[in-house]
């Protein structure tokens, strides 16, 4: 698993001045709180508190700040740079491994270790296949994916896009930047595509 | 011969009038989650906390450490050695130490000046084991006395106040490469990971939920976490790097989830899936 | 309070516990073998209810099995087995799809009422099985529970 | 290691006794694996002996299926005054006894 790489898609948080409106010194005491309080623990590098640029944005906006809707749509554009399509053209993989890393929440906490292989967690917040009662609701259901959609060009590139760095749709998209952050391998993020996709899987042939 | 059996006991299976439990439709919600609700109600009554807490009375009572001392005197803001109705006060500022603690850095204060127990052996300690285990009983004692007690946090102190607000941007901060904050999760009502609710802590009624309802007894692994277990689990799973055991990041968010649940129930010690 | 004479009362380790302590006993000896023993041993449901002597058991609605339609996990499933069958000496509890089937048996006096609550693991979704022993017979019901995975599994 | 505590309560219901019991015991099925990946060794409660006065009324034969710190409900005929005794064994030989009395 290659190391994860931090995304610059823009400045690191601590230099930009994009503070909260009105109160730099709670500024400068939560910061020094964060530096004191947190540590590196495995693969877990304190390093990961550094927010990106849109991070603190949209931490800022979540906490009711106002924030200037420019500065959103610039940063949006920004991830849309970072969106990678398949390096072979070919967006489907095997639905049986994407099954397994949307059930899989596993990878990247500082109780894994570096050969730990990442789950996408999909069930997590997702419905897929309707027979697994276990699933969130924190994303819209994605039941009957393929079925409902078909798979020309422009729905794989939106679904591919998506799971790739969904911030570049929506820059405070609560769903994790599976390509861009280096959580999915390519081959991964074409297996998930596939479970989406693929009519033998159980989420197109158990949607009713 | 073994055949014969195998159809008997399948016969005897269809001929039963089993009151079969109704096809789940996968997507019939509600029926889903008040069978959850069912369930948690059967398992509430005999907590294993309760053993803990039975072991943590006698720790309470108990000389130990350099000093050899019992943590009797120990205040955790109602006045020396007394304990109920202690933690449901908890976090809050002390002027001895002028500093807000809850309930695990305040013990460990108590464990270092009464007993000569240094604060770094207990943050080193693994969890559930030597003196994290320790803490653990004690906490489950005290937290038990607290049960039934209104969330009632005193936040007119400029210290508290302070903290509140650190624990409000904690709370809200997005980072590491899931992007996630507490928020992500814990931000809106009727949010679910799995089949697990997630209490919406930025109101009272949530707030009063999450807040209240830890330390807790986790049927899932039969252990016993305390808060600042339970938060530094929610860190492990947000991909952020780890919370220091008893730090003031943990403390700034417990007032935060305390201050914004006041009003609320303990029902310490709770269980758990 | 009352919490703190139970404490008082209780007895470490019995009679066995030092004699094994001391080595004299060795733990294979002291395992206090249970009656069913290779009923416990017993992995399919079949080769269980047979080891016990249940396989010809008559379906019972006079057999009360209370367990939950869903648990949140199957470390703690709370299961509630009750006997309205006069003269109950037995009942048993089994869980189809565990590793080993039989999960616990309970002997019952005159003097106890045929009628118990604890908590099993169940390590995946499956009926859970109850046969009684009652005027030497055998009767039987069962329940599907289904158990979730809850959490973030990672 | 010395046995965790065992907390029993008794309420009177009537003719019976209605006891509740949390017993403190890693029940281990021998199937578990530690975090290094080496099997945890079985460990369980093989037998439950439940007395009034000294006089067993009800017994269990338990397995590892049977919850971690085992939770135990069951009714004796008993009144107040009586004693209540219960009773475990493990399959390491280990075993914990705690009596009430029914008030």
């Amino acid at each position: 698993m290659k190391p994860i790489t931090l995304a610059l898609a823009g400045v690191l948080g601590f230099a930009t001045p994009l503070a909260w409106a009105g109160n730099a010194d709670l500024d400068a005491k939560f910061k020094e709180l964060v530096d004191r309080s947190f540590k590196t623990t495995g693969i877990a590098q304190k390093e990961r508190m550094i927010q990106l640029d849109f991070q603190k944005l949209c931490s800022a906006l979540e906490a009711g700040e106002k924030v200037d809707p420019k500065k959103i749509e610039e940063l949006r554009q920004a991830q849309e740079q970072t969106i990678r399509w398949p390096s072979d053209g070919k967006f489907l993989g095997n639905w049986k491994e994407g099954e397994k890393i949307a059930q899989s929440g596993r990878g990247l906490t500082w109780t894994d270790n570096p050969d730990t292989v990442n789950g996408g967690g999909c069930y997590n917040c997702h419905q897929m296949d309707q027979k697994e009662l276990s699933y969130g609701n924190i994303g819209p259901s994605l039941s009957g994916y393929g079925k409902l959609r078909g798979n020309s060009e422009e729905v794989l590139k939106y679904a591919w896009r998506q799971i790739w760095n969904s911030k570049s749709f929506n820059l405070c998209s609560s769903m994790p930047r599976f390509g861009d952050a280096g959580i999915l391998t390519e081959q991964q993020i074409k297996d998930v595509m596939g479970y989406l996709f693929d009519p033998e899987s159980p989420v197109n042939k158990n949607h009713k | 011969m073994f055949k014969k059996q195998v159809l008997a006991v399948s016969l005897i299976a269809a001929v039963w009038n089993i009151t079969s439990f109704g096809a789940f439709a996968a997507n019939d919600e509600d029926a889903r989650l008040k069978a959850i609700e069912a369930y948690r109600k059967q398992i509430a009554d005999g907590n294993p906390s309760d053993l803990l807490a039975m072991e943590g009375e006698e720790l309470w009572r108990t000389p130990y450490g350099p000093k050899n001392q019992s943590l009797e005197r120990c205040d955790l803001g109602l006045g020396p050695g007394v304990v109920k109705g202690a933690a449901a006060k908890l976090p809050r500022y002390f002027p001895d130490t002028g500093k807000v603690e809850d309930l695990e850095s305040r013990l460990m204060t108590c464990m270092e000046q009464l007993q000569g127990v240094e604060r770094q052996k207990v943050i080193d300690s693994p969890w559930r084991k030597g003196e994290k285990l320790r803490m653990d009983k004690i906490v489950a004692y005290i937290v038990t006395e607290s049960n039934g007690e209104k969330i009632e946090v005193d936040m007119s102190h400029p210290k508290m106040k302070e903290m509140y607000e650190l624990g409000k941007r904690m709370f809200f901060y997005r980072t590491g490469p899931f992007d996630f904050s507490c928020a992500t999760c814990h931000g809106k009502d009727g949010q679910r990971i799995r089949l697990q609710e997630l209490p919406n802590i930025t109101k009272q009624e949530g707030a009063a939920a999450g807040w209240g309802s830890w330390p807790a007894y986790r049927v899932s692994n039969s252990q016993f976490w305390t808060m600042q277990m339970r938060l530094n689990d929610c860190f492990r799973q947000q991909r952020t790097a780890e919370p220091i055991y008893g730090s003031d990041a943990t403390i700034a968010l417990s007032v935060y989830m305390a201050a914004n649940g006041n009003g609320g129930v303990m029902l310490t010690p709770g269980i758990k899936r | 309070m009352q919490r703190r004479e139970v404490l008082k009362a209780g007895v470490g380790l019995g009679v066995f516990g030092t004699l094994i302590a001391s080595g004299l006993v060795q733990p294979r000896l002291a395992h206090a073998a249970r009656q069913m023993e290779n009923a416990f041993q017993a992995k399919s449901l079949e080769e269980a209810l047979k080891a016990v002597g249940a396989s010809g058991a008559a379906a019972s609605n006079d057999i009360v099995l209370t367990a939950p339609d869903i648990a949140e996990n199957g470390a703690v499933v709370p299961i509630e087995l009750e006997s309205k069958l006069p003269n109950t000496e037995m009942i048993a509890l089994f869980v189809e799809k565990n590793p080993n089937a039989l999960s616990a048996v309970f002997h019952f006096t005159p003097e106890a009422l045929p009628r118990v609550k604890t908590r099993v693991k169940m390590g995946q979704s499956s009926d859970v099985v109850a046969v009684v022993k009652a005027g030497g017979k055998y009767y039987m019901t069962k329940k599907e529970v289904k158990v979730t995975l809850g959490g973030c599994g990672g | 290691m010395a046995a965790g505590p065992m907390r029993i309560r008794a309420k009177i219901d009537g003719e019976t006794v209605n006891v509740r019991a949390l017993m403190s015991h890693p029940m281990e099925t021998g199937l578990r694996k530690d975090s290094s990946g080496n099997t945890i060794p079985a460990h369980y409660i093989t037998e439950v002996t439940a007395s009034v006065n000294g006089k067993t009324v009800l017994t269990a034969e338990w397995s590892g299926a049977i919850s971690t710190n085992p939770y135990f409900e069951f009714d004796v005929k008993a009144k107040a005054g009586d004693k209540i005794t219960l009773k475990w064994v493990d399959n390491k030989g280990e075993s914990k006894e705690e009596t009430i009395e029914v008030k």
